[in-house]
């Protein structure tokens, strides 16, 4: 907390300096990148373009490709972003990274695996069934997903109440092994494939050309973002959850249910990750036990980007996160002529959590924490 | 809730009758380990561990994966908290009638998934979901069979752990420990055999204890139990920490003296395998002592430590291996013949502390919980640097480096085909790990690192530059890591990227965690105890049988460690009082310890309580 | 003449609120001073500023005729200015020796390498530091030494948490020592024996003090010069005698409704 | 304390009885290893035999002397565990047919023993090796599923005289690179059935150069050694054909979006995709790749990793080629246990009820057999107790030609590959009928 308050000047210590320069480095890394970029799409013939492959030249992207880009980006970050909303929540109430909630969001996609597999094998995953037969998979997801942040909180956490911040940070990555093996375990290794959709869902707008799937995938994010957000800003319920994350023990004199307010925060977080499972489950349509992992820690950084606490950043973070995934390799790695550039991928998405943290520790739109949080 | 005697120290004979019992409680129990039972069957581990015998011919561990549980939970269910001074319920007939319901409760759900499964097809979503899994839970004979059977079998064995109440304390110490002493030396077959060709008489010729050894092992452990053995050395151990002073330090000497001697012989008598298992312990007791400065002294969650692990193991292997990457320029030498590795170490070393540093002085000054994230993300950015194809020109990307050559010594060579030599160069810098962590905890760094774990403000307004303590503590850890990284290239000989996944950082916490944050001891236990037993992420352990369930124990072991018992199985002294310290503070409080030579009124010691919980909250 | 402590126009804002507004304070080497004001007055936020856990928002503060704007509070305490803490912060887990001794960490010399080889060097700068340990603790009597050097510090009563806190901010080797309310939650007893203790510490120690404090019994025995804050300003400044009798103080101390302060206290005590 | 209390008794009552047992033949027990006390008078050669008494004729690496009532020992060493079981797990249970099959040499059962996990990785391998090792009756080894854990495996059942025969290697390292060069890893008794990756990267790019008719190429991996590998040496072969590779990239295993990565390597417009990679990565491009601007009629290729049935059930996989080991086995028959390979299949179904998940089932099979095969030919009896001689195995193997096996006819050459070195290109043309896919060869490539 001092760093982010201290004054110029008299108290830098080689470590700030160094953070200094490495700031400095990745932010003109960045930049340096992006102009050699513009410069190579533009013209295939400049300084810039030698940089690339050797003799190859710089290559250009069509607008459809960039387009392609950009809506898987955004499709992929709406899931980051309904997932990382239920780590912002809990973090907002209770204080703690909740590693395991990646698991509930794979336990969702796993749910939708087996639901729509029975649908598909009933007939019902085509022609008009697939309207009933989708609202009652999704349902059914959310459904479990709710369960599973419930008893997550109930087993695991309730109980560490009051214990040294660690402590249930730790016990949550032990939840994630659990849940991540017992699923394996009992539903066997190897990734379990959707259904086909239906051919509606694959085709393509005729004036955008985006797919209707990540269409879909997007403006339900949204409405279930703006469901949230009423949820949280106008009713009781969310007040009190409010009033919880801002001072328990002020909540509790207030005559909040301070126990079962967490519970309903583990429930809605839940039921958002259940959304964003069976979102993934249409749009990738393949499920593993570790489904959960990457995504989950993925969604832990959109969080931290937009600001822990603060619900519009959560998904403003992960459609940034999506974004920067989809174009930063193409955008920052490669024109330095590094091969293999998607690899890192990940790579990327960790930078980016390090570089926001260094550079803005509160996010991008401010974070919203209780004052014993914020030491 | 009702019949609470005064306890009289001794265990009433009289109570109100066997069955008055907490009824809720036990269908809740048994609600409990019905669902565990049918968890653990859908895991697959009773088919898949049925092939290995236990006890000759009727016990195997997939039908003790069943069959634990009930009498745990028997047990348990019959158990009551006794705090001091507090009455406690009578024992008696209630015990045996609680577990028995229990444990038949549980057996019940076994017995309706034998139907379930035998009548219904889900193996669809649930791969274990078989008819081998019927044949096993139905002992070979009808459905129906199965079905009383388990109610029968959980039942009795629910009684029996209830039944241990009833059993004067001596004995029923005995007892436990002869049934572990039978299970123990059943389990461990490989490793004693292994130590001891002679002891293969005790086994059956396809694996399990004969059934009249099984007899002998219990009654020898039980009369070595009755006859005060175990006693003794409790006693011993209790003796050892009462000292102080220049007896204590001299008990330490011997101990170390007595365990260093013990390490010097062990191998020489057992055979390759135990070797090897006891090298690859080894090298995560390294990587545990390390991280150990990281998480229990200076309370730093490093989720990414494994990547002090690669930047040692690659170092070493670039350093020394023919094959490394074709980029690297010619003044970097290959160093192998004698006395190389050692060069290497001390370059591997140095790179280490350099990743530490880079590492360390970002993520340094984030909040604890981001800071485990953030470290997260750099063990994977430096696994992904050395899989990538945009350095494979010096790490080979996803090819690895192999023809790493051992660590030659001129006079000893260590290599992987001979795990001894790899075992003997561990435990010695394992001793150096030990030293140096020794040494700075009881520096003046050591309590810096303390002092910054409890409450970093105020260290920091104690003058104690907290970025440089931790960014210390970063570094050690990773030059601990690093000794890890060049024996375990020298010793498998090639080094991919798949070694160092985020996993690897996950079981080494595990290790501190489950032998003791901030304990030396704790954290040996701990990687004796699992990695020795269960196994490392790619290592098998003793328990070559559980690899296939072996992260979903570490991750169970993980949650119940820190639900009951956050300190470890050895614990750090401190650190577990700051662990517990609502109940110490409460526990001080109760018996008046809070200051008792002081006129010390009543709302000072509360104050004195609230005070203590308030830090507890307050340290980030 | 240069004082020991001055501080110059400091104003710090928390969120718009005017914590701290134009503060002129110095502190003369030698001289004990007495802060009062009533809860929200800006006290433990102005020790905060000192100590560098709070950067100001403008002015500045010179200690020893250096700036220390823009220090950690690491370097603060090196440069020889202690704290305590209203609400005591001792490090509960580790023995009453250690708080001691981990306090005089900015003062010893030995790096990591004396440690591991446990050089003539090493040795003797840790039996110095356990040595000054003891002997600050025995500063306080019987009661925080003997058997007590081993004992966690989370066994302490209160009163004698209080003391051990002071022990730990004298083990910095300070010149200054900012104590914040030093007698709160003693009895009449207890307080008078440190009201003596305080005085001891400039006199046989040599430590300059400044002091927030309730009990006006306290600050009247030990001040030289009182300061009085009030809605982060100075109402007044001078004997305790003047400054008693000064109607603007009387006024501050009684007449403001008590929500009021609470209110206007909970910024100050965000800075864990 | 009181917890702790059992645990000590049991530790007590442990050490007691080692201390009983142990007692009286310690002494023998601690010189068996062949350290450096044993005073200078022993004559005995390469003290690594426990029962090199008799001075018989022998090779340089000792000889296994099996008593009457006793079996021959072998290991199986496959990846049984985790996500790369189902390459293992039919390997094992091939070799396990085989042995069954093969019935006894010379009156004397064969035992497979525990099976044994390589865990898909080097420290795996080697630790499972040091296992095998220690039993010095072991005579050979089936294994190992993943090449890393080959690499780590070999050197120590190479020294222990034993051999290692992998039926799922393909890595040019751990053979040679055909060129009659020994592979950076090659180990003196090493053998494999499986397919160089050489082999199957050269007849990709024969087939997508030469039969398709396509002159540019991309290829991805996923950073495993074997996906890498094969993909290098698809381009390495392409451009040697004289076609251009236009992109070589990477992706992560668990990525699922892979529009970035496509549309990297749509920016060189290849004509073919070549990505021989496993699921779930792999359904992913299948899936992603027609809606990629520029890839749209890009010609799909994968290899083995992804001729499953599960990626072949998928209605993107539809128009795909694969290219993989040959797997008409068809009337093949194995000539040592008179078995074919529907019979082998068969017996498979009936004895683990289902059918096997990958196909290297007939190498393993055949890579038993051969070791089989070797051990009778190297043993010899003496009195009732069967001698096995470690270099005579060895030389069977090195010496075996035109041994007609499941997989096809085996010849092995100097550096251990015993592949039939056959492989095919399939075209996938319906995902409803994934068996007339797997026999729609519509390449082979055999050298």
């Amino acid at each position: 907390m001092t760093a982010a308050v201290r004054a110029k000047g008299a108290g830098k210590t080689n470590v700030d300096r160094f953070l200094t320069v490495l700031r400095v480095v990745m932010i003109g890394f960045i930049a340096i990148s992006l102009v050699a970029f513009i410069a190579q799409q533009i013209a295939p013939e400049n300084p810039f373009a030698e940089w690339r492959h050797g003799d190859e030249g710089a290559t250009r992207l069509s607008w459809a490709q960039y387009r392609g880009l950009l809506v898987t980006g955004i499709s992929q970050g709406a899931m980051y972003g309904l997932i990382a909303l239920g780590y912002s929540m809990v973090y907002g109430v209770l204080g703690f990274i909740n590693f395991a909630h990646g698991e509930v969001f794979m336990v969702s996609a796993f749910t939708g695996f087996i639901v729509s597999t029975k649908f598909d094998a009933a007939g019902w995953w085509e022609g008009a069934a697939f309207f009933p037969a989708i609202i009652i998979t999704v349902a059914l997801c959310v459904i479990v997903s709710t369960s599973t942040a419930v008893i997550m909180e109930r087993v695991a956490y309730r109980r560490l109440r009051g214990s040294p911040r660690l402590i249930p940070l730790i016990t949550s990555i032990g939840v994630s092994f659990f849940i991540q093996e017992a699923v394996r375990l009992v539903f066997g290794p190897g990734a379990k494939g959707y259904p086909s959709n239906p051919d509606w869902l694959e085709e393509r707008l005729p004036w955008l050309g985006i797919e209707v799937k990540k269409l879909v995938v997007i403006i339900i994010a949204a409405i279930a973002m703006a469901g949230l957000w009423y949820f949280v800003e106008r009713t009781k319920t969310g007040k009190a959850m409010r009033a919880v994350a801002e001072d328990k023990e002020i909540a509790s004199l207030m005559g909040i249910d301070v126990d079962k307010t967490i519970v309903k925060t583990f429930a809605v977080g839940g039921a958002m990750a259940g959304v964003a499972g069976i979102l993934w489950g249409i749009l990738f349509r393949s499920v593993i036990n570790t489904t959960g992992f990457l995504p989950g820690i993925k969604a832990f950084t959109a969080a931290v980007v937009g600001g822990v606490g603060n619900l519009g950043g959560a998904m403003a973070g992960g459609v940034s996160l999506g974004g920067a995934e989809a174009l930063g390799p193409l955008m920052i790695l490669e024109p330095w002529g590094i091969p293999g550039v998607s690899q890192l991928r990940d790579a990327v998405a960790f930078t980016v959590l390090i570089l926001v943290l260094l550079v803005k520790p509160t996010g991008l739109f401010g974070e919203r924490l209780s004052s014993e949080e914020r030491a | 809730m009702s019949a609470v005697t005064a306890s009289t120290g001794m265990p009433t004979a009289v109570s109100k009758g066997a069955f008055d019992v907490d009824w809720r409680q036990i269908a809740r129990t048994g609600g409990l380990l019905a669902l565990g039972l049918v968890f653990i069957a859908l895991t697959g581990m009773p088919v898949g561990l049925d092939e290995r015998t236990v006890i000759e011919p009727w016990l195997s561990l997939g039908l003790l994966s069943l069959t634990f549980l009930p009498f745990v939970l028997g047990y348990t269910v019959g158990h009551e908290k006794v705090l001091e001074g507090v009455a406690a319920k009578a024992k008696g007939a209630r015990d045996v009638v609680a577990g028995a319901a229990v444990g038949a409760l549980g057996g019940l759900g076994l017995s309706v998934l034998v139907v379930l499964v035998d009548n219904f097809d889900l193996r669809d979503p649930l791969v274990n979901w078989s008819p081998q899994l019927v044949e096993m839970l139905s002992f070979d004979q009808s459905v129906g069979f199965g079905f009383v059977a388990w109610i029968a079998i959980s039942g009795a064995l629910g009684a029996a752990g209830g039944a241990l109440h009833v059993l004067p304390h001596q004995v029923r110490r005995a007892v436990v420990a002869a049934i572990l002493a039978v299970l123990l030396t059943a389990i461990f077959e490989s490793f004693l055999t292994d130590v001891i060709d002679q002891l293969e008489f005790l086994y059956a010729s396809r694996g399990g204890l004969t059934n009249v050894w099984a007899v002998v092992v219990f009654v020898v452990a039980m009369a070595v139990s009755l006859s005060g053995g175990g006693e003794k050395l409790g006693e011993r151990r209790a003796a050892y920490q009462a000292a102080s002073g220049p007896a204590k330090n001299r008990q330490t000497a011997l101990f170390i003296a007595a365990f260093s001697l013990a390490m010097i012989i062990i191998p020489l008598v057992t055979g390759k395998i135990t070797q090897e298992l006891m090298a690859n312990v080894g090298i995560f007791m390294l990587l545990a002592l390390g991280l150990n400065i990281v998480v229990g002294l200076a309370g730093i969650l490093d989720l990414g430590y494994v990547a002090f692990f690669a930047v040692g193991g690659y170092t070493t292997a670039v350093l020394t291996s023919p094959n490394r990457g074709p980029d690297w320029p010619s003044w970097v030498p290959t160093l192998d013949g004698p006395g190389g590795w050692l060069i290497a170490l001390a370059v591997t070393i140095v790179m280490a502390i350099f990743a530490g540093l880079v590492i360390g002085a970002p993520v340094i000054r984030m909040r604890g919980d981001y800071l485990a994230i953030v470290t997260l993300g750099f063990g994977e950015i430096i696994r992904l640097l050395f899989l990538s194809d945009w350095l494979g020109g010096y790490f080979n990307g996803a090819q690895g480096i192999t023809n790493i050559p051992s660590a030659d010594f001129g006079i000893f060579e260590v290599k992987g085909t001979d795990p001894r030599s790899v075992f003997y160069l561990v435990m010695v810098l394992a001793a150096i790990s030990i030293y140096i962590s020794w040494r700075l905890e009881h520096s003046r760094l050591g309590r810096a690192w303390m002092a910054v774990r409890e409450d970093e403000s105020v260290a920091e307004a104690m003058g104690i530059n907290t970025v440089n303590v931790k960014l210390m503590a970063f570094v050690v850890g990773a030059a601990l890591a690093s000794f890890a990284g060049a024996v375990f290239s020298a010793k498998v000989g090639s080094i991919f990227p798949t070694s160092f996944l985020i996993l690897v950082s996950i079981v080494i916490l595990v290790i501190v965690i489950v032998g003791g944050m901030g304990n030396i001891v704790g954290v040996m236990v701990g990687a004796l105890g699992l990695v020795g037993v269960l196994g490392g992420p790619k290592q098998p352990g003793l328990l070559q049988e559980f690899s296939e369930y072996k992260l979903l124990i570490y991750g169970a072991l993980l949650i119940w460690m820190m639900l009951n018992r956050p300190e470890g199985l050895v614990p750090n002294v401190r650190r577990s009082r700051e662990l517990h310290q609502d109940e110490f503070l409460q526990d001080a409080w109760l018996r008046g310890e809070v200051d008792r030579d002081e006129s010390t009124t009543e709302a000072e010691a509360s104050a004195n309580l609230a005070d203590g919980l308030g830090t507890n909250g307050g340290a980030s | 003449m240069s004082h020991l402590l001055e501080i110059e126009q400091l104003s710090v804002t928390f969120g718009g609120l005017h914590a701290l507004k134009d503060l002129d304070f110095h502190v003369d080497e030698g001289e004990i001073v007495g802060v009062i004001g009533p809860n929200g007055a800006g006290k433990t936020t102005f020790f905060n500023m000192i100590s560098g856990m709070v950067t100001p928002t403008a002015g500045d503060i010179r200690f020893e005729g250096e700036s220390l704007i823009g220090l950690d509070p690491n370097q603060v305490t090196q440069r020889g200015i202690a704290r305590t803490f209203q609400n005591v912060r001792l490090f509960a887990n580790m023995t009453i020796l250690e708080n001691v001794m981990v306090s005089q960490h900015c003062r010893a010399q030995q790096n990591i390498f004396g440690a591991l080889f446990n050089t003539k060097g090493f040795k003797e700068e840790e039996a110095e530091i356990r040595r000054r340990g003891e002997e600050i603790l025995g500063f306080f009597g019987s009661r925080l030494v003997g058997y007590r050097l081993e004992q966690p510090a989370s066994v302490l009563s209160y009163a004698n948490r209080r003391r051990l806190e002071i022990a730990r901010a004298m083990a910095t080797r300070p010149k200054l020592i900012l104590l914040d309310e030093p007698v709160a939650g003693m009895n009449p007893m207890e307080s008078r024996e440190l009201t003596g203790l305080i005085g001891r510490l400039r006199s046989e120690w040599g430590f300059t003090i400044v002091m927030i404090e309730h009990d006006m019994d306290v600050v009247r025995d030990v001040s030289d010069r009182v300061v009085v804050l009030d809605h982060g300003e100075t109402l007044a400044q001078g004997s305790f005698e003047d400054v008693s009798t000064n109607p603007a103080v009387i006024e501050a101390y009684l007449g403001r409704p008590l929500e009021d302060r609470a209110a206007a206290d909970r910024p100050m005590e965000e800075q864990s | 304390m009181k917890k702790t209390r059992p645990l000590i008794a049991v530790l007590a009552a442990t050490a007691l009885v080692a201390a009983a047992c142990g007692g009286d033949d310690d002494d023998s027990t601690a010189d068996e290893p062949p350290a450096a006390e044993e005073p200078a008078d022993a004559e005995e050669p390469a003290a690594d035999e426990p029962v090199a008494d008799e001075p018989m004729e022998e090779g340089a690496l000792g000889s296994v002397r099996v008593e009457p009532g006793d079996a021959i020992q072998i290991r199986s060493l496959e990846s049984i565990t985790g996500d790369t079981s189902f390459l293992g797990i039919p390997n094992q249970r091939a070799t396990s047919l085989a042995i069954a099959d093969y019935g006894q040499i010379k009156g004397f059962d064969v035992d497979l023993g525990t099976p044994l996990d390589d865990l898909c990785s080097a420290d795996g391998g080697q630790a499972a090796a040091q296992t095998i090792v220690a039993d010095e009756q072991v005579v050979g080894v089936i294994g190992t599923s993943c090449s890393g854990a080959a690499t780590a495996a070999g050197p120590l059942i190479g020294e222990a005289g034993m051999v290692l025969f992998s039926a799922s290697n393909t890595s040019p390292a751990l053979t040679s690179d055909q060129q009659g060069n020994a592979g950076e890893n090659y180990n003196v008794g090493y053998y494999r059935t499986a397919h160089n990756d050489l082999f199957q990267g050269a007849a990709m790019a024969e087939f997508v150069y030469n039969e398709l008719g396509l002159t540019t190429a991309a290829a991805i991996h996923d950073g495993d050694p074997y996906t890498d590998g094969l993909a290098t040496a698809f381009t390495n072969a392409f451009e040697e054909l004289g076609g251009t590779v236009t992109g070589y990239t990477a992706v992560a295993k668990e990525d699922t979006d892979m529009v970035p990565v496509l549309t990297e390597i749509a920016a060189g417009s290849p004509e073919a995709l070549f990505f021989p990679i496993f699921q779930p990565a792999g359904d992913f491009i299948a899936d992603q790749a027609p809606g990629v601007p520029g890839l749209e009629d890009t010609v799909l290729l994968a290899a083995d990793g992804l001729l499953v049935d599960g990626f072949l059930q998928l209605e993107q996989s539809e128009g795909m080629y694969f290219s993989g080991p040959d797997t008409r086995f068809g009337e093949n028959t194995n000539q040592s246990t008179g078995v074919s390979a529907d019979a082998v299949l068969e017996a498979y179904d009936a004895e683990y009820g289902e059918a096997p998940s990958a196909p290297f089932w007939g190498h393993a099979y055949d890579a038993t057999s051969i070791l089989l095969d070797a051990i009778d030919a190297a043993s010899t009896m003496d009195g009732d107790t069967l001698v096995i001689d470690r270099q005579g195995v060895r030389d069977y193997i090195n010496g075996v030609s035109g041994y007609s096996g499941i997989i096809g006819t085996i010849n092995c050459d100097e550096f251990g590959d015993c592949g039939s070195q056959k492989v095919t290109v399939i075209e996938h043309l319906d995902s409803s009928d994934i068996e007339a896919s797997k026999a729609n060869v519509v390449f082979e490539y055999a050298p």
